[in-house]
């Protein structure tokens, strides 16, 4: 595919800070949160708790064997806490680079990389928000769930998962006062259809000024869908695959339609927060 | 204190670290002060607008990764209009990386990057020449030559170019590309490899095969940029693997005059600043007042090469 | 049940794994019994009587290690009387690695050692020809072919012939090799590569340079692997950083019939057999009832290579 | 150098178990025993415990960074105990390979590959031996005094170190009934005359039936010296560097006096134990 701009840069390219560092930080906890999660805190200084949410940490996973992991993994913050000087990360075990994080205990030493990317961007004039997460993207949501609360905004938390055992941070979103709406495969309430009617209650609610997503391709259709139905703007949270993550390799890219075009940004350096219609779903 | 300064092919360089073109670009700024380098080398531009190449673009091997990002080019207006002033904000010299597909092409751009602000062109001749069937540019001394004698005509800024690690004889190549007028070289580009998902049973990069980099390669570099340093008078600037300062000190023992620093910049974003503060303290430690005292210090003894006299057949 | 036989050039082996030349002997039975193997390949025997190379001969590199062994060498009556039976005890086909410096040093190396219990000549042309200026055999298509052909007419035996990856194209003299009558390839020998002491500035290795091996080298060896698979009819043998069966698989997958496996033996002794085992497992799991299924059964993509079209110029 | 025979076999080359296999152990103690020697035990099966004085284990250390350790790293055993179940190790942390075992805590596996190579050969008329070792070679000594005290022979350990802090074994040597005599740099006891003058005293005495030493060169040419003066056999642990550990590679080979001429052996195959008369000092 060939596009007339490889590289425009996308309107929210701000950087959310203006440093990033290597922090040597000392695992506080690793646990398994249930059977595929796993939740690591670790000590972290002023720079790496300013971090925003939808920002993301490089992460030095340990030596698995000869074959790596040899890059760093990116993974966006679940918690920051400035107090406490802690950051925390929720994450599932997929491969040998996650694998090998899973084995370090409290007192080993952890090498993140950050802040990086570009966070959620909260327009001041919205009231109520509804975020929309599945899986491990929960995790990614839950911290810009905390910052709308923060800023007054009501927050309507739809999060799917495969079942009730593997459903994560229920309690994160309902601590900041959000009205969470749990729905699995298991009860047969993640369908697409009971979910569009889902939304369309809130919205009809007024409940929708701007949908948040992450973690599922058949989420972001929906939304993207219902978004341009009612002119509810949005803002969505991708991965891909990245070696430097700032920018430099160009490995991350992924295709975004723009002014009619498709233009290739980097997921590391242009977001991983994307605008809502502009994602390609993938 | 230790003089840190080299010249490289007519370039005055405050130290001799500096980063390999495409492993640098202005988002690095967030963790590495930019006037600490001894050079700013940018990914390598073309006059083409490009995409880059199919994904996955890269992925990890033992100690090593592969690359097939290809050259994503936002095409010459970008260049002057944002990236020229990007880099020229900072006082390091900034050596601009350039490659085409044949060999006015590169005499051509050549031309056209050569701009106040411009410290340096880097020509990266391992790309294929679309006039010899595809062929790089850098696998035949021959073709190499013609590229870089005739960028040496279109420009007079100093010119580095950058050789590639896949020939069987790379001094060959170094000295036909110093006789063509080249006023340094860069050992070496990246070795063609691949990788293969074995559950898919496709290869790992979109593109089949890619380049590979990183302290796997850090060995067989080291050797050519030996070969290079005996092979011409011209500076040779090492590159391939350098994690650390001893790496880089084993480079420059080994004939480089100047390193740069690639791969490793991925895992350890401020590693090239490590490298020049290690270099330093090596210096320090050892006595050298400067750097350039390091350059090809490596003591041979004349091998005996016992194994290398084949003796009569005894019978 | 898996069948797990191959024939490689006129040699019928049980299963396709089997030792890399230089990696391997009797020592090894204390820990692998020498009858599971696909065939057992000895280190390269010259006419000559050697001593090897210059002390250090061995270094460690990032997933590799560099050596510089040379080829010492107790002579052909050693040969005959010691290691001939040493290894005929076992039905498990015998590989005999032969060097020499001349073409005709060669040929009737050749000869000589085809004997009784000898299964197949495997010709290391990574050997400095001294009637060219030493540089290897292998480097170039013509002498690796004169070689070849040499040794072709000499000996009845089949004749597999292992490739340097020191070179340009390794395809071009693959076909060269296939032509003047190898009857399989073994793809490939180490890289020439060299290691600094920083501490006292000298070469690691007695000899300065060594040959890289180990899993650094592994996807540049498998991308020759594949050139090779696809420019020959001859059957290719892997060669090249294999420590798994997972990375048998992806010599196999790209082309390769039987793989060598080298280094890794001297870190995991017993890594032929779990090779072995696992290439079978993965056939069971994945339903083939030959190994011989996996032989190039990669597939690729035709990729769409935007990077490779070189649109217009902009301006 | 060249030889007539580069690789004429030693008369001492019988294989001392027909077999070596990799074993997966469990570390059960790793402990400083002074401020340079650790002492590390694990677990091991039968056929690693019938380990004879002299052989050696090719240790997999623990990966320490990109640059290693690849190799194996070869130990002599310092005690075997099959009851137990156990082999102990004593050793110098020198550089990665060492540095990356000595962070090993129990629990912790250790991948051992062994026995190997030629150990020591008690010739049955012996009645009294004499063992001279330096540094780490103690290590190598200990079990070969605890085997010629078990077959009856009595033992003299001259043990030799830069200083009473550093000086290791001498209970180990003392448990089997050895009379030890320890020298030291620091108390200026370690000279080559005044050692001369003790082994002198110890031949006089009829103590010296056989010289075995390890780890230091200056004695390995004063107990050749000695040996050819009184017709004294000996042999010698030596090291080398080793990749394969089993005799393929030809990495470890040194240069040995035999039948006039030179000849090259492997350390790791033909020794590490090897004739007094035929090792060439370093
Ligand atoms: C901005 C961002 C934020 C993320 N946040 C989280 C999080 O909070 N929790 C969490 O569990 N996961 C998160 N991920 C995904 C996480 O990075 C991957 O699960 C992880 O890289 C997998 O590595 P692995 O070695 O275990 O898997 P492997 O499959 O062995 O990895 C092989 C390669 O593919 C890359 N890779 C594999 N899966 C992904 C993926 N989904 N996204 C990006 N790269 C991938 C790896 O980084 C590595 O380079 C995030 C990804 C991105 C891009
Ligand atoms: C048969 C034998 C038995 C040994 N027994 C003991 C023992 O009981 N206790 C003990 O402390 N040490 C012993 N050694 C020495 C021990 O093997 C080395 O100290 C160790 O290999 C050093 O590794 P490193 O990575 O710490 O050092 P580095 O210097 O980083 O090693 C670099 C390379 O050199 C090799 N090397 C370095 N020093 C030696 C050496 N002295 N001998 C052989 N190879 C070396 C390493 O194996 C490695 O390949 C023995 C050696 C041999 C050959
Ligand atoms: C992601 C990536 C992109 C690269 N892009 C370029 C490029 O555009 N031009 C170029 O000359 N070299 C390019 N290279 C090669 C590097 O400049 C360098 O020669 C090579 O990576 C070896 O050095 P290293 O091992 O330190 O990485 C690239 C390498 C990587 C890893
Ligand atoms: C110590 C050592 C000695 C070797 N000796 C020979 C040899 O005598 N003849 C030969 O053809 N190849 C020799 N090789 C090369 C190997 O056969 C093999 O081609 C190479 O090591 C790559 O495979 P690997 O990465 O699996 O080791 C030697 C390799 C090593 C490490
Ligand atoms: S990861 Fe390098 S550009 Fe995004
Ligand atoms: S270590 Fe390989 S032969 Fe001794």
């Amino acid at each position: 595919m060939k596009s007339p701009d490889p590289g425009a840069e996308p309107h929210h390219a701000t950087a959310y800070s203006i440093a990033a560092a290597e922090f040597d930080c000392e695992v506080i906890e690793n646990e398994a949160v249930n059977a595929e999660y796993m939740h690591i805190v670790a000590t972290a200084d002023p720079l790496a708790t300013s971090v925003a949410a939808g920002q993301f940490f490089h992460m030095l996973c340990p030596k698995d064997g000869p074959n790596g992991p040899f890059f760093r993994r990116p993974m966006s913050v679940y918690k920051a806490d400035p107090k406490a000087g802690t950051v925390a990360f929720l994450y599932k075990v997929t491969g040998s680079g996650t694998r090998a994080l899973a084995t370090l205990a409290p007192g080993d030493r952890l090498d993140l990389f950050g802040p990086l990317g570009v966070g959620f961007a909260l327009e001041p004039d919205w009231r109520r928000i509804v975020v929309v997460g599945r899986g491990v993207g929960l995790a990614t949501l839950a911290p810009l769930a905390e910052l709308a609360a923060a800023n007054g905004m009501g927050v309507t938390a739809v999060l799917s998962a495969r079942s009730p055992a593997v459903m994560i941070s229920g309690e994160r979103f309902r601590a900041v006062g959000a009205d969470v709406i749990e729905v699995t495969d298991a009860g047969g309430t993640s369908g697409p259809a009971r979910l569009e009617r889902v939304l369309r209650g809130l919205i009809a609610d007024g409940m929708a000024d701007a949908f948040f997503t992450c973690g599922s391709n058949r989420l972001l259709l929906l939304l993207q869908r219902l978004g341009r139905e009612f002119g509810i703007p949005g803002q969505v949270a991708l991965e891909q695959q990245m070696a430097c993550g700032l920018g430099m390799c160009f490995c991350c890219v992924r295709e975004f339609r723009v002014d009619g075009g498709v233009a290739h940004r980097r997921v590391c350096w242009d977001g991983p927060v994307f605008d809502l219609q502009e994602a390609i779903s993938w | 204190m230790v003089d840190m300064n080299v010249e490289i092919g007519g370039v005055r360089l405050a130290n001799p670290v500096m980063p390999a073109s495409g492993t640098f670009a202005d988002g690095l700024d967030k963790a590495v002060d930019f006037e600490r380098l001894g050079a700013m080398v940018i990914k390598t531009i073309t006059r083409e607008l490009r995409v880059g190449n199919a994904l996955p673009r890269v992925c990890e091997t033992p100690e090593g990764m592969l690359n097939s990002i290809g050259i994503p080019s936002k095409g010459m207006p970008y260049f002057h209009e944002e990236t020229l002033p990007t880099y020229t904000r900072y006082s390091t010299p900034l050596v601009v990386s350039i490659s085409a597909p044949t060999v006015d092409g590169f005499a051509s751009l050549a031309d056209e990057v050569s701009l106040p602000g411009v410290a340096a062109i880097e020509a990266n001749i391992s790309c294929p020449n679309l006039e010899e069937d595809g062929k790089a540019f850098a696998n035949e001394a021959a073709s190499a030559e013609r590229a870089t004698a005739a960028i040496r005509r279109r420009t007079s800024l100093p010119l580095w170019v950058k050789l590639s690690p896949n020939v069987t004889d790379i001094a060959e190549i170094a000295r036909a590309v110093e006789a063509a007028g080249a006023d340094a070289l860069v050992v070496a580009n990246t070795f063609l490899a691949m990788a293969v998902d074995i559950e898919s049973q496709r290869p790992r990069l979109g593109s089949v095969t890619g380049g590979l980099s990183g302290p796997a390669i850090r060995p067989i570099v080291l050797r050519m940029t030996w070969q290079c340093a005996r092979a011409v008078d011209v500076p040779i600037i090492g590159c391939g693997g350098i994690a650390t300062a001893e790496d880089a000190i084993e480079y420059m023992l080994a004939g480089a005059s100047a390193v740069q620093v690639g791969t490793v910049t991925f895992v350890h974003p401020t590693a090239m600043i490590s490298v020049l503060e290690g270099i330093e303290s090596y210096c320090l430690r050892r006595g050298y007042e400067r750097v350039t005292d390091l350059v090809g210090a490596l003591s041979v003894e004349e091998a005996d090469e016992t194994d290398m006299e084949w003796v009569d057949p005894l019978r």
